[in-house]
């Protein structure tokens, strides 16, 4: 029989400032906890009284876990997380998370889940799929969301028709493997969403790093927020870079290029719109990449580094947190002795700049 | 492969709906069994079990080895249960679906760990030479409840079997072949049988005893008891489904055990029948042997 | 009564001249269970019984079987598999290949109002089209018409049951009583004197493919007929037979 | 004699030093793999598992069945099914037990419990509300001391919780066994809870598994030959465990909940009786 | 049990598949069952005919490459007389199941690899051949087979049909020979060491066997061969008296 003998550790307070979702201390913790259920002397002849503590302390410091009682009071509608069993009115929780209330609409907001869409959301997804007249994404949900041929930008203006020509080369605009911003356009009644990327704002992705953070919740990752895209000046000469964190906790860093959107702007007034589409269709589906000097690629490691470090150490992911972030990172990177090249932030580094932002 | 197909949402709701009426499509109560018929071939060792629509035949032989190294005092004994498409398209030979593990797992618990066949008695030479026993399952047609007709197979077809007689003198083993000496039965400890249950409904309230195929594709749960008649358990098995009261699984225990008396008593029954029967044939063989020499 | 039946045919035998019906006018008909060799030879393909029909100057095997092969025109009953984009799929017979049935195929279905299936559904069609080498394509509306005629997805409380081909085939004739010798149907819904008890109220739909529907508000009846339908296709039971067997099940349904 | 009976009948305790109706002591962590979709690690005794929860996900163009029992009820017919199927894989480590047994793919038993697991926790998961996807649990088996069952049950009932899956309450899990053997029919036999592997060993024995705090039972298992009479006392003792497993499953996760909020990377909610204000 | 028993068989007795058959002959027991056509896999899908899948399980122990051996040989020759044509891109299931074959009582068998006697295939040939005319398979024609072996007594040739296995020990060669019913020689399988001349008695033996014509036959099919009479039983004959009861059977309604 393998025997492992395991040191007494001493059980801590519950929230100690390092004490993180993913670091490896925070296991004695539960540890303790659970170290002495495991001890009790239980009596089998009758079972304990289940006590939830919430019971006690009205506190929204807690939670409510699968087939928790939320309460049977008819007057609630239950939402998402919930659930009722078959002939009563009793709500009960399905998922283990923070109770919602909307008017009288009761839902449990899970600590962690996969990406649930929702209409509008401005998503970055991957090309899984090229189907006769529409592409499969993957975007992190439990199902796979589809972009019809019909809801791109085709070449040669956004009004164009679709026609059999565009079905036969549908993979010269999107092929498996493509990266993409898009957004939310409709769900169907299963859950699965359907894209759109008729905005000059959207389409395929380029000139920059891929990361993906966990979805909506635990462990920190990318909450809706006013601002999923900017552009920001970067240090040590790195120039413009783009940020899109996605909702659905896929996030693109890249080197900021003159996009149409921008010349979009200058458009209304000079040239015509049309001739616009035809420059914006030259580059639109190029999946070649510009020329990237160092210190942008330096740079865009560097950003990406801060969004891991934010994931790793369960902070919420949105752009003012990555734009501090990053300046933190610089600053740390000016004092630490490679200088400026230094763009390591994992592990007890990530940890320091953590605390610098949550200590703000 | 083309999957087993899957019975309509019209039937399924029929059959759902019936049973909350206490209805079975064939007019069954809850509890009763198809009709169980079971014979016995020409040679010993080959049972042959039909419960309705439903046909397993089991084939019992024997042969001389080397015991396994870690066991030297017993000998080997496997039950072999292949399902071939011969059952339905959906198997594929040498590709073991879910339903072949479950079944081969449940005959290995039933019959071999609950100590059935005194495997100690199989030792010929200690760590030399041993009697392989070895069952094979066949089924040939299948329509629910195969485990529980493969075990009745299985149980049949070792109790009927003969092995070669052997005898020891100064050390030298001696098996003689059939025309030789009468073969001898196995030493055999206790005849072991599975009820299965299905059950039916959102809470799985509904129990039903030696389901039909449709009634299996239809069912939220299924657990299956092996008794002896002896009010030994063997095993019992219900592999997750819907939850069902602990009190109503301890009810269907006790029904079970009255199902397995029955079994082993009709079982008892067909042997000594058929034993009568071939007695004539058994001093037919020894004169063959006769002339032969 | 004009079909004669001739002797037992096996496949690759060659027949009596004599008993191929030669008729002034029509053209020599080939019924199931037999091909055509040219110049002039006619070979059964099955074992049965060589059927003649001296009026329709028609000849076939008459046999019976399991596996249904799909036939244009033939009523079936089949499973909703899964959608496709501008049709459903649907089985007519277990690990074959599904035939398709075109979303616009029914009374009156529209681009826009078209009938929502959803899988396992039950459906009445026609075959529309039968051809060994595509797979077969059904219909749940009269082309000519435009009416269903009765057929279409199966609502209502009932079962399907599987009987075989040859059942089918005799239930399906015009008089399924006379010719197809199959009268528990009538016995159940008490029409036969002498059988106290009947007066059943039900509904069938039967399928070439092998499958029966029985619909009826109470589930005892859908049990009942299902039983003594398959009742007497597997054990072959004759009218007294079933006449016997009807009775018990009326007796055990009080 | 069994040497866990002998000792037992003078003291009243097990070989351990448990007495009949202790558990071991139960360590469980959720989040243990910052990528998984949810994850966990558990230890009954020295028994030790993890698990890792990927989906539900809708499996790309080429969907490889992978090894695993599919969900019961005839459902996983994956694309076309209307729920989500579960696969359930398990990896038996050589070194988990004193005979470094190589477990092979396609080792019956390990099979049979893919199978059960996934039937089980299917039982509980809301599977309907994810057509075409696939929940996919790798259990991995670090050490073996007995009810090995039962941990992986009770891991892959965490790891869902934790990859937040909607489920009607917790499957959990335990064994229990009796002080007598299948031969003697003596009725003083007193049932045990939660064996280890030595009494496994030596003793019949049954797997429980229970919905939450309810009676209805799940998964149960039982290889051993045993009289009927014993069954029912195992039995309660066993579902009664399975309430105790499910409170200390359940700690665990509140636990991990109230400090997700207190870091802030959780929004605070409601709290469940401020319901009843307004 | 003894080698010399008449053949017997019994048609449908699988109820779920879409024929069987149960043949027993010279100590050989087989079950058949046919499933098709279905759909076939990927694989050994064909564009033009249907596959013709033949599986052979012996009754103790696995099947090794003996069984493979018949399998690609009884597959080979049942592609000759089924229409494979008729069903393009699908399959047609034969899985024989050995479930007696003589036991040879002066040897004790190995079981664990096991491997089936040569002198097995005439019945799994006949099965087979029942099985698919109970299916309902179109066929070109029907097959008959038998078997024989040549042993040397003391100088003297003497030819045994359906030899036992102990016949088979001590003979010189052993044959398997099949035909149509068109007389055409469909499978010739020869073990051992022989003459042309030897085969061509043979062939004239097993012929006279497999292809006596109609009318030669002796009526029904009970008449018992003992070892000496090199005619053994009319296989023609008895397949069709088997053919007439089970029409017959199917057919009672009329």
């Amino acid at each position: 029989m393998p025997i492992t003998i395991l040191a007494p550790r001493p059980s801590r307070a519950a929230n100690g400032p390092s004490d993180n979702a993913s670091s490896s201390d925070s296991d004695s913790d539960s540890n303790g906890g659970a170290d002495l259920d495991g001890d009790l002397p239980m009596t089998t002849t009758k079972p304990k009284p289940k006590t939830h503590p919430s019971k006690h302390t009205p506190s929204s410091f807690e939670i409510v876990t699968p087939g928790e009682t939320i309460t049977s009071d008819p007057q609630w509608m239950r939402g998402h997380g919930t659930y009722l069993p078959p002939s009563t009115t009793t709500i009960i929780s399905s998922v283990a998370g923070t109770v919602t209330r909307t008017n009288k609409l009761l839902s449990v907001r899970p600590l962690r889940a996969r990406y649930t869409p929702e209409v509008g959301d401005l998503i970055v997804g991957r090309i899984v799929e090229v189907q006769a007249k529409r592409w499969r994404v993957d975007v992190g949900s439990t199902q796979l969301a589809a972009l019809p041929l019909s809801a791109i930008n085709l070449p040669g203006g956004i009004l164009r028709k679709r026609t059999e020509t565009d079905e036969l080369q549908i993979r010269s605009f999107f092929a498996e493997g493509d990266l993409l911003v898009a957004e939310v356009q409709q769900l169907f009644g299963d859950g699965g969403a359907v894209l759109h990327t008729r905005s000059l704002k959207y389409g395929k992705l380029r000139n920059g790093v891929f990361v993906a953070v966990s979805g909506v919740g635990g462990g920190g990752g990318v909450v809706r927020s006013r601002r999923q895209v900017w552009t920001m000046d970067v240090a040590n000469g790195g120039g413009q870079v783009d940020v899109v964190l996605g909702v659905n906790g896929y996030v693109w860093i890249s080197k900021h290029v003159e996009t149409a959107a921008e010349a979009e702007k200058g458009a209304t007034t000079t040239t015509g719109i049309t001739n616009i589409e035809e420059s914006v269709s030259a580059t639109m589906y190029s999946s070649q990449n510009d020329r990237i000097e160092v210190e942008t690629m330096r740079e865009i490691a560097r950003l990406r580094g801060v969004v891991t470090a934010l994931v790793e150490n369960g902070l919420r992911v949105d752009e003012d947190m990555v734009v501090r972030g990053y300046h933190e990172a610089v600053e740390m990177a000016m004092v630490s002795a490679e200088g400026s090249d230094d763009i390591y932030l994992g592990g007890e580094r990530g940890q320091r700049l953590a605390a610098v932002l949550t200590g703000v | 492969m083309p999957r087993e197909a899957e019975p309509s949402l019209n039937e399924k709701q029929f059959v759902a709906q019936a049973l909350q009426e206490n209805l079975r499509l064939d007019g069954r109560e809850f509890d009763q069994y198809r009709p169980l018929e079971l014979s016995f071939g020409d040679q010993y060792g080959v049972a042959d079990v039909t419960l309705g629509r439903t046909r397993v035949l089991a084939k019992a032989t024997a042969e001389v080895t080397v015991p396994y190294a870690d066991r030297p005092l017993d000998g080997v004994f496997t039950i072999a249960t292949e399902l071939s498409p011969m059952a339905s398209p959906s198997f594929e030979v040498n590709r073991p679906t879910e339903t072949e593990v479950l079944l081969s797992r449940l005959l290995e618990k039933t019959v071999r760990r609950s100590g059935a066949l005194d495997t100690e008695s199989l030792c010929l030479v200690a760590g030399q030479k041993c009697w392989s026993v070895r069952v094979d399952v066949h089924v040939l047609a299948h329509d629910g409840n195969l485990i529980d007709a493969s075990c009745a197979a299985v149980v049949a077809a070792l109790r009927h079997f003969r092995k070669p007689d052997t005898s020891m003198d100064a050390g030298v083993l001696t098996v003689y072949t059939p025309a030789e000496r009468e073969p001898v039965p196995l030493s055999w400890l206790h005849s072991p049988f599975c009820v299965t249950w299905s059950f039916f409904g959102e809470e799985g309230d509904i129990a039903v005893l030696d389901a039909t195929w449709l009634e299996e594709q239809v069912r939220v749960g299924s657990c299956t008891v092996s008794l002896n008649k002896h009010g030994e358990i063997c095993q019992i098995a219900k592999l997750g489904g819907t939850p069902v009261d602990a009190v109503a699984l301890l009810q269907c225990t006790n029904v079970a055990l009255a199902r397995v008396k029955e079994f082993s008593d009709m079982l008892d029954a067909k042997l000594a029948e058929d034993a009568k029967r071939r007695d004539k044939g058994g001093f037919m063989a020894e004169l063959r042997a006769e002339n032969d020499r | 009564m004009t079909t004669s039946t001739g002797p037992l045919v096996l496949p690759g035998e060659a027949l009596d001249p004599s008993l191929i019906p030669s008729h002034p006018k029509h053209p020599l008909r080939l019924g199931p269970g037999l091909r055509h060799i040219p110049p002039s030879d006619i070979v059964p393909t099955v074992a049965g019984q060589l059927t003649t029909n001296s009026h329709k100057n028609s000849l076939w095997v008459e046999a019976n079987s399991n596996r249904y092969i799909p036939q244009q025109n033939d009523p079936i009953l089949a499973t909703l598999l899964r959608t496709a984009p501008d049709s459903y799929l649907l089985t007519l017979s277990p690990h074959t290949a599904p035939a398709s049935l075109p979303h616009l195929a029914f009374e009156g279905a529209t681009k826009k109002t078209r009938p929502i299936l959803s899988p396992g559904q039950l459906v009445y069609a026609r075959v529309a089209l039968a051809n060994k080498h595509m797979d077969p394509e059904l219909e749940c509306v009269n082309p000519a018409t435009g009416k269903a005629d009765g057929l279409g997805p199966i609502t209502g409380p009932g079962c399907a049951f599987d009987i075989s081909l040859g059942f089918a085939r005799r239930l399906l004739m015009a008089r399924s009583r006379e010719e197809g010798g199959v009268g528990v149907l009538e016995m159940l819904a008490g029409e036969e004197p002498g059988i106290t008890g009947g007066g059943l109220s039900f509904e069938t739909a039967v399928g070439r493919n092998g499958r029966v529907w029985v619909g009826s508000e109470s589930a005892a009846t859908v049990i009942v007929v299902g039983r003594a339908l398959q009742e007497t296709d597997r054990n072959g039971l004759g009218m007294e037979g079933q006449r016997r067997f009807v009775k018990k099940l009326l007796r055990e349904m009080k | 004699m069994p040497l866990d009976t002998s000792t037992y009948n003078l003291a009243l305790l097990r070989v351990d030093g448990r007495r009949w109706n202790e558990l071991r002591r139960v360590h469980a962590q959720i989040r243990t793999q910052a990528a998984a979709d949810g994850s966990s690690y558990l230890e009954m005794g020295h028994t030790k598992v993890m698990c890792v929860v990927t989906g539900p996900t809708e499996p790309g163009p080429r969907r490889g069945g992978a090894g695993g029992g599919a969900a019961g009820g005839g459902g996983g017919t994956g694309g076309t099914g209307g729920k989500a199927e579960i696969v359930v894989s398990i990896v038996i480590a050589g070194f988990s037990s004193v005979d470094r047994k190589r477990y092979g793919r396609g080792d019956k038993r390990t099979l049979e419990m893919q199978s059960t697991v996934a039937n089980a926790v299917a039982a509980s998961l809301h599977t309907h509300l994810f057509p075409h996807s696939q929940i996919t649990i790798s259990l991995h088996v670090l050490s073996q001391d007995g009810s090995l069952l039962a941990a992986l049950i009770n891991a892959a009932t965490l790891a869902c919780v934790d990859a937040g899956i909607p489920m009607a309450d917790y499957v959990a899990a335990c064994t229990a066994g009796s002080t007598s053997t299948y031969a003697a029919n003596d009725e003083g036999a007193d049932p045990l809870l939660d064996l280890n592997h030595q009494e496994e060993q030596e003793l019949p024995g049954l797997t429980v598994a229970t919905l939450g705090d309810s009676d209805r039972v799940a998964v149960l298992v039982c290889e051993s030959r045993v009289q009927v009479s014993r069954l029912e006392g195992m039995l309660a003792v066993g579902v009664d465990g399975c309430k105790q497993v499910r409170d200390i499953l359940d700690r665990v996760v509140r636990e991990k909940g109230r400090r997700m909020i207190q870091e802030g990377t959780v929004e605070r909610g409601l709290g469940v009786n401020d319901m009843d204000v307004d | 049990m003894t080698a010399t028993a008449a053949p017997e068989a019994a048609l449908g007795v699988l109820p779920r598949a879409d024929g069987s058959a149960k043949y027993s002959h010279a100590g050989y027991t087989v079950t058949a069952s046919v499933n098709g056509p279905i759909e076939a896999q990927r694989r050994d899908e064909l564009a033009s005919e249907a596959h013709v899948d033949v599986i052979v399980r012996p009754a103790a122990g696995v099947g090794g490459t003996r069984e493979r051996h018949l399998e690609v040989i009884l597959q080979s020759s049942l592609s000759q007389i089924i229409l494979v044509k008729n069903f393009p891109r699908s399959l047609i299931q034969i899985v024989l199941q050995v479930e007696d074959s003589p036991e040879n009582d002066y040897v004790n068998t190995k079981i664990v690899q096991a491997s089936l006697n040569f002198a097995v295939m005439p019945a799994l040939m006949q099965t087979a051949v029942l099985a698919l005319l109970s299916a309902g398979v179109p066929m070109k024609a029907t097959a008959t087979a038998t078997a024989v072996a040549i042993a040397r007594v003391d100088g003297a040739k003497k030819i045994t049909v359906d030899p036992s296995p102990r016949d088979i020990e001590t003979a010189q060669s052993v044959h398997v020979l099949a035909f149509t019913s068109h007389d055409e020689l469909l499978l010739a399988e020869s073990e051992g060491d022989f003459t042309i001349g030897e085969w061509d008695e043979v062939y004239e033996t097993a012929k006279g066997i497999c292809c006596r014509p109609a009318a030669a036959a002796k009526e029904g099919m009970a008449m018992v061969l003992d070892d000496d009479d090199a005619g053994g039983t009319d296989m023609r004959q008895f397949l069709r008296s088997t053919m007439e009861s089970k029409v017959a059977a199917d057919l009672h309604w009329k």
